[in-house]
């Protein structure tokens, strides 16, 4: 990307567009993205995304961001092969743009990819249901999908089954179903899926709702059953903390949105270039070991920063700790 | 005696159309009141003035002596003033029952009391003659039964003032004459009656006073009905004398025209054979469900008959769809205006455009607005619509007008076979008269003409010759001077011809 | 012929007494759609016989339950559609009386109250449409619209984008609201009531003949005297209250407010009350046949969950059940229309 | 009183061989929805007034870009709104038809051909609705609603729930639709082009006025001889291959198939051409309004992100300009109808 702004005297003007305002992780990263950019200070940070997931109205949103927002715009979407030509028109217009969350599309020139690795991520989950049952273990485990043909959902899906399937062959795996995104058909469909195999042992989920539907189950019915999933919604976190779930994989979206940020306002404020590769700023697993931790730092906005504080400084003391090439983004 | 209802002065205008300028109105109970008039010529409009449907730019209301003005047709009865529109004012999706209502259905607390609505109903419908479930969905009612219901809604509330707008012009004459009596009977209780027709037959033989208006003003207020000749009320109504009614001279029937042969239709036709020549008007006449109209439905192809065959005049067996038949030159022209022969959003031109351009694509592949504007134009000339500009919508329309358009629409398609049903419904004298001898026109032109009207006397005006159906099937041939309203009505309720 | 017409009439008189006894239950169910209900227990049956595991109690009260909530929307949508109206911000006020509900408990007020005041809430968002449609004169669709957004832009922001948890679980409120009585979920014994107060209303009360007088003819309803805006406020009102009693029974249900809680029942309650036999020309209305229609489109999502569906066929196979579930209701249904056949003079 | 008629005719018909230069103009504008076209022109205004960076070419002619998808189906939306009927399956289309041309074109077919026959897919598609809506005889909305999801699951189900990738973007579809002519995007000339045939379709054609026929009288159109059905089938064919032209153009833009691209297209293209002008009781239709309102829409969500709206609010926000345009559009639309006063309907 272009020159840097530096010296042009008034607060810089950075954006973050995110795949939809409505749903808890990408408020995670806006919340990350506000952070950095209150910590640099003297940022006009601009946050757009459109209402539901909706591909080609955050294109609509991301180029108007291009035009308003020059110094710098982070983009994270869950679509981001509809974003070949935006962002090869960020790049003729010398907007330095930093893909968050999903990988930038092949045929674009954006450097640097901020996010966790999914594929990693439904590992994480794997294998912390691994440690739940024994390796000679029988049965059923049934996955399922909130979001058909969502790419990085599906990448947690064959994470989660390939260490499954290596570490517990015994384990016959079902689905994913859909489970549905809006959370009353998310409820029904895991309440059908729960009946329709009763039998089952566990039963994964790659959304936080996941996590709660799954949870509400078990105290409905009184019946007890592995339940795991991605995501820490407040919700999905109290599942783990009443016991009904025993780990939430989190891609710890705050970080991916404050790291992204940092950088293009470091950039825009002193010319610091932006580094290229994949920076991957991890995952975690809350499980019951950490949860009260984990709740109170999601308490709110100030609470998140001061418990990342130490995370980011590390991370962004040591980048080349954090980053590879960006081929290897999955 | 007193005014029951005074309205002075009244004026209205849309946009640039003055409907009404200064009409007055005077009714006295226990009087029936001859508000007459041309198309167009302000009736309804005074109407929906007086009670409460449209609000007049000046002029006063006066009932019982004391300055009036109603706010909705609701209000107006509340205060003993019902009306029957000219345009049914009805809810097809709703039964019997709750049409007969609207706005002062009896209550229990918040409950309705269909109990009691149809205990006040059942008399009324039965004195009009109307046969039906009253939990029946009012849109599958005949026009003539609807406009019963209409009335009996009127006649619910068991009004001072009963304004009828055209209430007869779907009825078949004996329902006619069941409400004439009912409106005798009406009268003797003093209550004050207006009645529009423009059967004037009808309405002299009922009416105490007349008030004929012309353009919108009054140009005859309220004159006893014994001081006027017919020529007179006639004069006052155009403005000239009346045209005279010629039944023209009969040509042979030149050639083969729609035929008949041995139809029947399940519970409505048996076995009917009959035939209609090019250059020939066939009325048909019979009491309602008589199924002289189902003729009309058979050769159109709305009804498929269960046996026997219909020829059009190429020769052929007639489609058995209605689009094919409309392909093949028959035309339909119903009384029902507005359910199923107008778009009352549309401007006139496009109305005329219907059929011929539209639905048969005569216009070619590009329609553009100048030509079929220029041929509306010509057949609003034709028909007498007035007023008479291409632009105005069909809704807007006076009713009588309305069904010029529609007699309008069917001419532009050139039709070979001309079916009627009610084709002159609320259409006024003179222009009924023109539309008699555009009949001829068309007949001579080499059209077959078939005719089903619940006016007789129209019957008589234009027919050839008159086929009088009963129970199904054809039970006499009129013809000559034997086509007269006595004959025919005597005919259709008997089954037989009078010797 | 009076005499013939008389004989006629009286016998019909005759008949109609005869049949007075069974009329009313016959009437009743064949005025309030019987066919969706047969396509739905068709479809139960079909299920049910291919996957026996479908055919529990507890699945079908599973079922009941889950429809509760686009059954209530599409009880109002029936009214809204039978007076030529529609509202599409149903799922917004569903998930903002949720959210206000949720949030006033958190915030200590007593959980009834609060369930009170989430209906109320949800009859003021009825109200604010009404006043949009009316003083900015635009079509309801329109309107709702907008509003459907609003309304889904303040659940997310007054929750901070958060869902809503920790509430007093223990509280009678969810306890019963959210608990069983009678062998049926307390949600379903709600919605029975409000089917049933709604069919009264709409069919007894001068109230619903308004309704359904303005959908069937607006001209002649506003020559009647009939107030089409008075009519359409109240309509409105009524049915953002019943969007809020939704949203409390769901709150009660779900324990937790989600801001995303009822995106898209928009769609699901106009298409419960279409395939229930409320057509969108309005007219007439039954809630009844909407309360089914959701019932059918919650068996379809369900029962298809039984059959194993990959995740990525699994809105294909929805849209054919749908298509095959409404085909069985339409050919139920086209024996009665062929009796009242319309075309002809 | 002849005279005076006569005299009426021929000064009406002075004026209008007067007007008749100005007045072609001047009435397609008029009826082409003149105040939705101000009503966006305003909200440009407004907002590059306070934002004066939205004022760029640029940034317009983005807007404008991203608003052909909708807009495309909003003019087909409005021929089936002015009949009265609803296809809600349009979003849908325009997935499916992308995604399957993007999988003809990693199949090895020609991309100008798969284009092709993306359009022909589309029209197929709208082909299929016609024929449920028909054979099953139901409402159009209902049968749209299920093939909504039967299509896009296929949509799902033949991508694999994957994004179509790996295209000859090289190839002259891509660069050439996807580019730029004469200073605007080449998808923004194909929908100039297709707008203007829609209009002449629907003004020029006795289908177009067959179409309003139905939607002004259904009853009478039937009577007088329009086949209702064969009207709607090719209507709906229309929709389909509008919808298929507008997922080709997507996948030119884009460059890649997501299976779920395109959803909640549906409602927007609905409320596109009903706030262009186009009523739902149906009767008249816009072409010209209906893209105008695609625009206004795409302006509204374009121009918030020039305010630094906080995220939680956006969608209040989004609800909230919507509504206040379209209240500036019924305004200066209310002033137009007050002169064609509408009694006597
Ligand atoms: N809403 C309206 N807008 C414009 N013009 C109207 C409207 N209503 C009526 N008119 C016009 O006012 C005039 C009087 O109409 P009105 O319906 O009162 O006539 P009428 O005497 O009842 O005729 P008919 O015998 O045909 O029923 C007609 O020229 C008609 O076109
Ligand atoms: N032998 C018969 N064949 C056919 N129809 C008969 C016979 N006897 C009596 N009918 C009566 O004729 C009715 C059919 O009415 P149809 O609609 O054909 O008449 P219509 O003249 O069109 O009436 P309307 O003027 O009300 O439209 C039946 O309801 C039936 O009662
Ligand atoms: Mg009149
Ligand atoms: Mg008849």
């Amino acid at each position: 990307a272009g020159s840097g702004a530096a010296g042009s005297g008034g607060p810089v003007k950075l954006a973050f567009v995110y795949a939809t305002s409505s749903q808890n992780p990408f408020q995670e990263m806006a919340f990350g993205a506000k952070a950095a950019a209150a910590d640099i200070g003297g940022v006009d940070l601009a946050l757009s995304a459109p209402t539901g997931i909706n591909g080609p109205q955050e294109v609509t949103q991301f180029l108007s961001t291009i035009h308003n927002s020059k110094d710098g715009v982070a983009l994270e979407t869950l679509t981001p092969d509809l974003f070949v030509r935006p962002l090869n028109q960020a790049a003729d217009l010398n907007v330095p743009v930093v893909a968050v969350d999903t990988a930038p599309p092949a045929g674009t020139k954006v450097g640097l990819f901020i996010g966790n690795s999914n594929t990693e991520l439904g590992k994480a989950l794997g294998e912390e249901f691994v440690k739940q049952v024994p390796a000679d273990a029988t049965g059923e485990v049934v996955l399922g999908n909130d979001i058909p043909g969502l790419g990085l959902l599906q990448q947690r899906l064959d994470g989660m089954r390939s260490v499954i399937k290596a570490k517990r062959p015994g384990l016959t795996i079902s689905g994913p179903f859909d489970s549905g995104s809006e959370p009353t058909s998310n409820f029904n469909n895991w309440n059908d899926i729960v009946k329709a195999h009763a039998n089952a042992i566990a039963y994964l989920g790659v959304g936080a709702q996941d996590a709660v539907s799954l949870a509400l189950i078990q105290k409905n019915t009184g019946r007890k059953f592995l339940a795991g999933s991605c995501d820490p919604d407040t919700s999905a976190l109290q599942a783990v903390k009443d016991g009904y779930v025993f780990a939430l994989a989190s891609p710890e979206h705050w970080l991916k949105g404050y790291v992204a940020l940092r950088l293009l306002a470091e950039r825009a404020k002193s010319g610091k270039a932006l580094p290229t590769g994949w920076w991957n700023t991890g995952s975690l697993v809350v499980n019951s070991a950490n949860i009260d931790q984990i709740i109170a730092r999601q308490h709110d906005e100030g609470s998140r920063k001061a418990a990342f504080k130490a995370e980011t400084d590390r991370q962004l003391a040591n980048p080349s700790g954090y980053l590879r090439p960006l081929a290897e983004a999955n | 005696m007193d005014a029951a209802l005074a309205a002075t002065g009244i004026a209205k205008a849309y946009g640039g159309v003055t409907a009404l300028a200064g009409a007055d109105l005077t009714l006295r109970a226990g009087s029936v009141h001859a508000l007459l008039g041309e198309n167009g010529a302000g009736k309804s409009t005074l109407i929906k003035i007086i009670t409460g449907a449209v609000f007049p730019d000046g002029g006063s209301l006066l009932m019982d002596g004391a300055e009036t003005r109603f706010s909705s047709t609701a209000h107006a009865a509340a205060n003993g003033v019902a009306v029957v529109s000219q345009e049914l004012n009805q809810f097809p999706d709703l039964d019997v029952l709750a049409n007969l209502f609207p706005m002062r259905e009896p209550t229990r607390g918040p409950l309705l009391r269909r109990a009691e609505m149809l205990a006040l109903a059942r008399p009324v419908l039965r004195q009009l003659g109307v046969d039906v479930n009253p939990r029946r969905r009012l849109g599958t009612l005949s026009l003539a039964q609807r406009q019963l219901v209409e009335i009996a809604k009127a006649l619910i509330v068991r009004p001072k003032v009963l304004i009828l707008d055209e209430p007869t012009s779907a009825l078949d004459p004996a329902s006619s004459a069941r409400l004439l009596e009912i409106l005798r009977v009406l009268r003797d209780r003093r209550v004050a009656v207006v009645f529009v027709s423009h059967l004037l037959e009808e309405v002299l033989s009922l009416c105490d006073e007349i008030t004929v208006l012309r353009d919108g003003r009054t140009v005859l207020a309220g004159r006893p009905r014994a001081e006027l000749a017919i020529g007179d009320i006639v004069h006052a109504m155009l403005g000239s004398l009346p045209p005279v009614a010629t039944r023209g001279t009969r040509r042979g029937v030149d050639a083969f025209g729609v035929e008949l042969v041995d139809v029947s239709v399940p519970d409505r036709l048996s076995g009917v054979s009959l035939g209609g020549g090019r250059g020939e008007i066939v009325g048909l006449a019979g009491l309602a469900g008589s199924g002289h109209t189902t003729v009309l439905e058979v050769i159109a192809g709305l009804r498929r008959p269960s046996h026997g065959t219909v020829r059009l005049p190429d020769g052929r067996a007639a489609p058995r769809d209605f689009r094919a038949a409309i392909r093949a030159g028959v035309a339909l022209v119903s009384g029902d205006r507005r359910r199923v022969g107008l778009m009352l959003d549309k401007p006139i031109w496009e109305n005329t455009a219907q059929v011929a351009s539209v639905a048969l694509g005569r216009g070619g592949g590009l329609l553009r607005v100048g030509p079929l504007r220029a041929a509306a134009r010509e057949l609003v000339d034709r028909v007498r619509v007035r007023p008479a500009t291409v632009d105005t919508r069909a809704g807007l329309l006076s009713g009588g007008n309305q069904q010029k358009v529609v007699l309008a629409k069917w001419l532009a398609a050139d039709p070979s076979v001309l079916l009627l049903d009610d084709p002159t419904r609320g259409v006024d004298l003179g222009a009924k008269a023109e539309i008699h001898a555009l009949l001829r026109a068309i007949a001579d032109a080499g059209a077959a003409v078939l005719l089903c009207s619940t006016d007789l006397d129209e019957l008589g005006a234009v027919c050839d010759r008159v086929l009088v159906f009963h129970r199904g099937s054809v039970c006499a041939e009129l013809t000559g001077d034997s086509i007269d309203q006595h004959t025919i009505l005597h005919t259709m309720n008997t089954g037989v011809v009078e010797v | 012929m009076t005499t013939q017409l008389h004989e006629q009439a009286s016998s019909t008189d005759d008949q109609r007494r005869r049949n007075a006894v069974l009329g009313l239950a016959t009437r009743a169910v064949r005025a309030e759609s019987s066919s969706v209900l047969a396509a739905t227990v068709l479809l139960v049956l079909v299920i049910g016989a291919l996957r026996p595991a479908f055919f529990s109690v507890g699945q079908l009260r599973d079922v009941l339950n889950s429809s509760v909530y686009v059954a209530l929307l599409a009880a109002g949508m029936s009214f809204l559609l039978s007076m030529r109206e529609i509202d599409l911000s149903v799922g917004s006020i569903f998930g903002l009386s949720l959210i206000s509900t949720a949030l006033l408990m958190r915030g200590g007020v007593s959980p009834w109250l609060a369930g009170a005041l989430g209906v109320l809430l949800g009859g003021v968002l009825g109200l604010v449409n009404a006043v949009v449609v009316h003083y900015i004169a635009i079509p309801a669709f329109v309107a709702t619209l907008a509003t459907m957004q609003l309304y889904r832009g303040l659940a997310v922001a007054l929750g901070n984008g958060q869902q809503v948890t920790g509430l007093p679980l223990d509280d009678s409120f969810f306890t019963v609201l959210g608990g069983t009585e009678l062998g049926l979920p307390v949600s379903v014994w709600v919605l029975i009531a409000v089917t049933l107060l709604l069919t009264g209303l709409l069919r007894f009360t001068p109230f619903g003949y308004r309704v359904r007088s303005i959908g069937s003819n607006p001209d002649a309803a506003a020559f009647s005297g009939i107030s089409i805006a008075g009519t359409r406020t109240k309509v409105l009102v009524l049915m953002g209250a019943v969007g809020g009693l939704a949203g409390v029974l769901g709150l009660a249900f779900f324990t937790s407010g989600d801001p995303n809680i009822g995106t898209g029942f928009e769609l699901q309650a106009i298409a419960a009350a279409v395939i229930g036999g409320t057509p969108l020309r309005g007219g007439t209305a039954t809630v009844f046949g909407a309360v089914f229609g959701a019932i059918l489109l919650g068996v379809v999502s369900s029962g298809l969950v039984f059959f194993s569906i990959p995740a990525n066929w699994s809105s294909f196979a929805t849209g054919l059940v749908v298509l095959l579930a409404v085909a069985v209701d339409s050919v139920l249904r086209s024996r009665r229309r062929a009796r009242e056949s319309a075309f002809g003079l």
